[in-house]
């Protein structure tokens, strides 16, 4: 247990400040600084966010409990403490509140949470496979694989459209030393990039190469393809889950998956699961259905 | 840590609250948590030792245990409703065996006092429950979940007085430790279950338990929760708890343990003015989980330095008519 | 307008829903008022004509009558909850005396069938109200508030099976109207009541009511409520009544009308999911006096031209295990 | 009934805009340009309002329902509709929120409701007395009574200090032909004005000249201390109660007062009443407690 790739949160939700809201096409990137939390939390890890003011009242009466969000990148602010940035897709009530929120206004945060991606297994290079929104938690894995070693990490992202494959760009910002990544991209109507499921030029990398270690996330279908594709193969992947979350470290037993060894909860065994546990990524009530 | 008051090492737990004594049970004061809401394992995997240091709570109730381990109930197991949540966790737990040997000797390293939940789905089952956490020295109080129903009855033990009556005298006798009896809130007259349960030799009273609920699929109308009903908590059913815990406490001289939908040292002070010696804090720990001292710290300021078990133990709030209720 | 289906000439009333048939009376639409939510008389004060031309409601239900006139309970009378209303009016009426020569002709007025609603606090108070009532043309259907206590046994009437059928069967001779049997949803088992008021004669079952609850002052901590209890309504109970929804369409055969923090049409149609025919909607008429109607439109956007009574009668949303209920 | 002074409401909740938010000492003055409602309510009607997005989520999962405002200021928009002001004080969650909207906000509302002012009694001067945010329904009243006949008009106003009492500059901006009314500002600490109670002024001008129609609102203890001035000398007075309110419209019966007649409802037989009808202002639950 002590070897899992988690940092330690504050036993309490904290006040985080907003420092950016920039319109990325699809998506929100909302950028807090976080004084008071750790300066590295690992890639595939959480936070629990909510508006610090004015959580709830959105339609349905709602959002009332916080909202999971893989963070997305991470820096030391100038000023001190952290700078987190999180790329939202706005799909309800809570994701729409976020994306309200402007430079200065509180953003109440817990973490980071959850267990994030482990090193690629010996011998084998990094393929980072992601659909939509799930690309957030993979920019900051890439960010440390690439600072970390450069050669080979690979990166095939999945979107709806043009408007989506936006996110991709940040992929090739901030890299350190101005490297640039073996990225491609797929979109379901071709606007940019190769038309066509992001599983594509994951089995033509397979099939070319299998000593990865494949790196996922992304809607439900995405995931559970490419579990199969890598059991199949043999090949090692490490899959980010999701699940509707209260709480985020282990306190409802409310965001179970099922497994080869029962139900895990996803936000303290998880998100980041080794996709040989999983018989299906196909979760019930994950994701945006 | 045991049974014993707290001793003079304690880093003080839930805030500078005032202590108080809860069947004996001397607490750093008044807020636990609700049984099922917080996972301290969990929680240390997640907040490491900086959760001992300000640990929340001025005394941990386990999650329910029973005596078979249960998986629970399959997912979805959530359903966000407005000021509230709808839950169908279903019990998972390792069963007594698993938790006396897994989890109790963590839960002993704890800067608090430990309560821990049993729940049987018939009198024997209940019975070897209280005797094999009894014997236990870790443990200071008992709770008994009785929001299940009896198998050999068919009725829902805490919704009858009788049932809940039969159940605490056949447990009774097996233990010298507290016995806190759970009440669930889908009852007709949970006073009179109350009453049942004291007269029956119960030490203290804690309620409420969730309100059954249920949710449906926005898209396809199917019940949106595996378990296909669930149980409603947080700030929605708190007049519903404020309401019960004062007639209880019309009814009944134990001290009470008062819950549903805290948020606030002002919603706690609430219960205490009802007539509750403790309050716990459940789905406002997923919102915070430093909840708990925030809302003991909170009730001090409202409280002032003499303190939530005195001020309020008179039950100044206690309903004026007993009619009303 | 009496019982009669609603002839050519009635401006459709709430939005252009498909007619619905409750007991045999035809309705413009799914949607009704809550007893005692919307005051026809006072709204048309304040609104004039153009109530009556946009009229929330498929069909109007009366405020609780009783035989005695009442003042109602000293106020404060209201709380706001969390997404919530805790209200402790205390049944303000005229008597029946005085609500059928002064309500009921004014009532009658109104483009939609009448329900009216009565209580007695003896079984003999509720046959005379409905022998009352029942006599008067311009009324459609009755409907039983059972959720007060019979002076005579002690018992809270809804929350009772035996009860509840002793009072249908009392009254259920005295007219040929159909008779709607409005739940409390402050019992152990709401489908058993369900089922004895159905067994005894109830053409129709209307819940949820009010769930008991309170407040406290926030300075004093004395009871806020005049009342001291007082009933909650609103968003907040809405899980709650969809399952007892659910759970009772699981146990009846009789048509449901379903209500309990009916805010949206998305809403509605949760509760005919859940095996409702009709639904009422009570507190979102304080935010909104036209929300009837927009519920009624925004339901039709959800269900289709095909309407209400086709697709959901089924029950498709009832929940699969009966267990869980 | 035909001839009590109210104006009808459309029967269903509506959205006008916010044109302006203008903070005026103490209370915030809200501007809304409502469209859709008439264009002349009655001085002493009120609306029920709510913020058109996000109303709830304030402190105690708060506000639900809609609140009670006087409308304080009405005139016709020069596109077209009605502008409304509104002048709020901060108390809790509701005003709260409300006082954070800003130009271009929706604002969700019913009115104009209840039954306002009547015209002063044969052979008498109208005398305006108001306490703190109770000064919002004579500010119309008096733009109503200047309007129509310049003489005589008295207003005495009473604030908890000058922060409050910007208000009364209100009474000197936008009236007709620049004519000045009679005013008496009292202050509790002399900050401005008199120091003392608006009653104090008031007991003068009784004594004066009894030949008045008294028009009054502010806290409950105001209220009934002129409630007995004028009782005792058999002077004619109309007092704007408050109570908390679920509905506005007679709906839920739950803003009684009680009266010599029983109990009436706040909200559809006022919130204007004869002080005749009361045996006390004083009202349980009314006011800010
Ligand atoms: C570990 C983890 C990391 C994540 N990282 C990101 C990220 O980086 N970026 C991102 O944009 N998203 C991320 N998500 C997803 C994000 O948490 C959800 O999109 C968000 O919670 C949706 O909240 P909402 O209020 O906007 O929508 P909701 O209305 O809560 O809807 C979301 C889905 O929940 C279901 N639902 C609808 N109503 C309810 C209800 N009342 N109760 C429960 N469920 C309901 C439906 O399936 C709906 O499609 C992550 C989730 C997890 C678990
Ligand atoms: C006819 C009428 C006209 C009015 N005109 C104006 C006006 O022009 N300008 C203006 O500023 N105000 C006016 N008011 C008062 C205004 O409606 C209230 O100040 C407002 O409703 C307060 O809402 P809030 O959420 O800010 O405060 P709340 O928290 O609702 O508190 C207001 C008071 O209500 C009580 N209270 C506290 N909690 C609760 C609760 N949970 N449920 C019920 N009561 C509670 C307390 O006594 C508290 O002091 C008027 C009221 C009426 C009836
Ligand atoms: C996710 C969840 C799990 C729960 N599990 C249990 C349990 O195992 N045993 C029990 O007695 N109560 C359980 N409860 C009930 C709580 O202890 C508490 O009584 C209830 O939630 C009301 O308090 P709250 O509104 O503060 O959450 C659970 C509640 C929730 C939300
Ligand atoms: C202010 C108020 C008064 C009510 N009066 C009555 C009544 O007289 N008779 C009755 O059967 N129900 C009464 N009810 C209950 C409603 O009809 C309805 O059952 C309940 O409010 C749940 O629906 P809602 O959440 O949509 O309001 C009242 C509810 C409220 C809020
Ligand atoms: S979200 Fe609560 S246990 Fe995982
Ligand atoms: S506020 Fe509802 S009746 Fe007056």
């Amino acid at each position: 247990m002590a070897a899992e790739p988690r940092t330690l949160a504050p036993p309490e939700r904290r006040m985080a400040e907003v420092s950016a809201k920039v319109r990325l096409g699809g998506y929100d990137l909302l950028v807090a600084h976080d004084i008071a939390g750790p300066p590295d939390p690992r890639p595939g890890q959480f936070y629990m966010l909510a508006a610090g003011e004015r959580w709830g009242g959105g339609s349905g009466e709602r959002p009332y409990l916080p909202r999971a969000f893989s963070f997305a990148r991470v820096r030391r602010h100038p000023d001190g403490g952290t700078e987190l940035a999180f790329l939202l897709e706005a799909v309800g009530p809570g994701t729409h509140r976020l994306g309200q929120l402007s430079p200065g206004d509180p953003l109440a945060l817990v973490g980071p949470l959850g267990v994030g991606f482990r090193s690629p297994a010996a011998g084998t290079r990094a393929l980072l496979v992601g659909g939509g929104i799930g690309v957030a938690p993979l920019l900051c894995l890439h960010d440390e694989l690439s600072g970390t070693w450069h050669e080979g990490v690979e990166v095939l992202l999945g979107f709806r459209s043009s408007e989506y494959a936006q996110a991709a760009d940040l992929f090739l910002a901030g890299l350190p030393g101005g490297a640039s990544p073996l990225l491609a991209v797929m979109t379901d109507d071709g606007s940019v990039g190769r038309p066509g499921l992001v599983t594509e030029p994951l089995l033509e990398g397979l099939e070319r190469d299998p000593a990865v270690t494949v790196y996922a996330c992304g809607p439900p279908a995405m995931l559970e393809a490419v579990r199969a594709l890598c059991a199949e193969r043999s090949v090692r992947a490490q899959l980010a889950l999701e699940s509707g979350m209260a709480c985020g470290f282990g306190a409802c037993f409310g965001c179970v998956a099922p497994t080869r060894e029962g139900y895990v909860r996803i936000c303290v065994d998880g998100p980041v699961l080794d996709a040989e546990l999983l018989e299906t990524a196909l979760l019930t009530g994950a994701g945006h259905s | 840590m045991t049974a014993q008051p707290a001793g003079p090492a304690e880093p003080p737990a839930a805030g500078a609250a005032p202590p108080v004594v809860l069947c004996g049970v001397q607490l750093s004061g008044p807020v636990l948590n609700g049984s099922g809401t917080f996972d301290a394992i969990a929680a240390h995997r997640a907040f490491g030792d900086e959760l001992l240091e300000r640990f929340p709570f001025a005394a941990f109730v386990s999650k329910t245990v029973t005596v078979e381990p249960r998986q629970g109930n399959p997912p979805p197991r959530l359903w966000e409703a407005p000021a509230g949540l709808i839950n169908s966790i279903g019990l998972p737990n390792r069963g007594i065996t698993g938790f006396l040997s897994h989890d109790l000797p963590r839960l002993a390293e704890l800067p608090v006092p430990l309560v821990v939940s049993v729940m049987g789905f018939a009198r024997e089952e209940l019975a070897l429950l209280v005797e094999r956490v009894g014997e236990r020295e870790e443990v200071a109080l008992l709770e008994l979940n009785v929001s299940c129903p009896n198998v050999e009855t068919g009725l829902i033990m805490g919704a009858d007085p009788a049932e809940t009556a039969a159940a605490v005298e056949r447990v009774r006798p097996l233990t010298e430790k507290p016995l806190i009896v759970k009440l669930t809130p889908n009852a007709v007259d949970p006073p009179a279950v109350a009453a049942a349960a004291e007269a029956a030799g119960a030490d203290a009273i804690a309620l409420i338990n969730t309100l059954k609920g249920m949710a449906l699929h926005p898209h396809t109308r199917d019940p949106w929760l595996g378990g296909v009903t669930g149980g409603v908590s947080g700030p929605a059913v708190r007049a519903v708890a404020l309401q019960q815990v004062a007639a209880v406490a019309a009814r009944t001289k134990v001290p009470l343990i008062g819950m549903g939908g805290i948020a606030s040292g002002g919603d706690a002070v609430d219960f205490l003015a009802a007539g509750a010696t403790c309050v716990a804090v459940g789905t406002e720990s997923f919102r915070d989980p430093g909840a708990g001292r925030r809302i003991a710290a909170e009730m001090e300021v409202i409280l002032g330095p003499q303190g939530a078990n005195r001020a309020y133990r008179s039950g100044k709030g206690r309903p004026r008519s007993p009619a009303g209720l």
